[in-house]
């Protein structure tokens, strides 16, 4: 029941809200076991009232620090987000069965 | 025409630089240049790879190839081992190249 | 675990390629295993000796050589998406009767073929796009 | 270990960048590597096959023309949102080539069973 339900496939986005298609072309495909991973300029999406519609997905979020770092938003991500260094990036593509970038 | 001539037609894996200037005549002084002698059975082969890029902009693979023999030909042309006894080299290859057409991609 | 990577994505435009790299240095520090780079549509542009980066700019294509030289990387440029941006390795050159060369030596020319199989060799494949 | 599937996922419209020849060129070649193909066309993706387009009106290749080729290639797994086909006013009649119609839970089951993802 568990292995069914965990570590399956990892989102990974890498483009701003802006990019509304991206996000809903997205959320279609995520089922439980998924987790949604935002790189780049999606961690702008982590912030404020954007994180909302992720949060609603019921999948683990997580983000890349050090470009939450370079865009100067460390106090901005919602609590729920879980920031990650490269390093848990590579294990998380581990963990996970296989990725798929959006972009 | 002349060997430099012909040679000078080709890129130097033998194929066509101009594929509009491709004749039947032209296709046996190319397969004279390997040697190699064509007979009916080549020439529906070489047929049916100018039927494909004409139909798909694209020249066949092996596995495609096959299936548009079987198409036109039935299943006994329709075999890969059928078209490497036909052919010295890889068939998709040597036929585009007989053909007029461009190199196939990805052929292995 | 063995990785590939398929970078598809303008150097001039976003950061994928800079993810990549430092992706590949963490994946490379952890024990893991990198099959093959593969650069596909627009990053081909990039791996040309007629690019000048400013000096006070990162050259990422440097960069990626530095890896593949500690690392023993296998980086394969895509031959026809290559050849269509004006990227010409000596044999390719020489094929189409160009005045010169231009595909940064440590690279390699090769078909889909090498994505295929990298698909087919690795445990994983993550696409760094823009 | 090499019974792995692919999927491919097209998601841009005809003429908008390389990326719909590129990835069809990804599905030609590991069709060559025996690796067993799929295809998703996702929203603007679908507009890739509607039937009737002259690509030599702008002078380019009608890439319609190779995506036709794929069967040949026995690449036959495609397949199209019901949904997206709604929003852009088409039916199935409307696409050139033969695709199965889903919906979106049977399209996250599809991702999921994929052993590999292209989405360029």
């Amino acid at each position: 029941m568990m292995s069914d339900t965990i570590f399956q496939t990892l989102h990974i986005i890498n483009k701003t809200s802006s990019h509304s298609d991206l996000y809903t072309d997205c959320f279609k495909t995520l089922l439980p076991g998924d987790a949604i991973l935002l790189i780049e300029g999606a961690v702008y999406s982590a912030c404020g009232q954007q994180v909302c519609d992720l949060l609603k997905q019921q999948v683990p979020l997580y983000a890349l620090n050090i470009d939450i770092q370079a865009r100067g938003l460390t106090q901005r991500i919602h609590s729920q987000v879980i920031s990650i260094d490269d390093d848990t990036f590579v294990s998380l593509t581990c963990q996970y069965k296989k990725s798929i970038s959006w972009f | 025409m002349k060997r430099e001539q012909l040679l000078s037609l080709l890129d130097d894996e033998g194929y066509l630089l101009d594929l509009s200037s491709w004749s039947k005549p032209l296709a046996m002084q190319l397969a004279e240049l390997d040697n190699f002698q064509l007979t009916e059975q080549h020439w529906e082969v070489i047929e049916i790879v100018r039927e494909f890029y004409q139909t798909y902009e694209l020249s066949p693979a092996m596995r495609p190839l096959v299936k548009a023999m079987a198409n036109k030909y039935g299943p006994q042309k329709g075999k890969s081992i059928y078209l490497m006894k036909l052919f010295s080299d890889s068939p998709p290859k040597q036929a585009a190249r007989y053909a007029g057409m461009p190199k196939p991609l990805n052929c292995l | 675990m063995i990785f590939s990577l398929l970078i598809y994505a303008s150097q001039n435009s976003g950061q994928a390629e800079q993810t990549a790299l430092r992706f590949s240095r963490s994946a490379l520090s952890q024990g893991h295993k990198i099959h093959r780079v593969f650069f596909y549509g627009e990053t081909v542009s990039a791996i040309s000796n007629l690019k000048i980066t400013p000096r006070d700019e990162i050259d990422i294509t440097r960069q990626w050589l530095e890896l593949a030289a500690s690392d023993n990387l296998d980086l394969v440029v895509c031959i026809a998406a290559a050849v269509r941006r004006g990227v010409l390795d000596q044999q390719e050159c020489d094929r189409h009767n160009r005045v010169a060369a231009n595909l940064v030596a440590g690279f390699n020319l090769s078909g889909l073929g090498q994505l295929a199989d990298a698909i087919l060799s690795s445990d994983r494949l993550l696409t760094f796009g823009n | 270990m090499a019974n792995k599937n692919l999927l491919l996922i097209f998601r841009n419209p005809p003429f908008s960048d390389s990326s719909n020849r590129d990835t069809l060129d990804i599905a030609l070649a590991c069709s060559a590597f025996e690796i067993p193909v799929s295809l998703l066309f996702l929203g603007d993706g679908v507009l890739q096959l509607i039937r009737g387009q002259q690509s030599k009106t702008l002078q380019q290749k009608n890439l319609l023309n190779t995506f036709n080729a794929l069967a040949m290639y026995d690449i036959d797994q495609l397949f199209v949102l019901q949904s997206d086909l709604q929003r852009f006013e088409l039916i199935a009649a409307d696409l050139s080539i033969d695709c199965q119609l889903i919906c979106e839970t049977q399209m996250a089951k599809l991702i999921r069973q994929s052993d590999r993802i292209i989405n360029l």
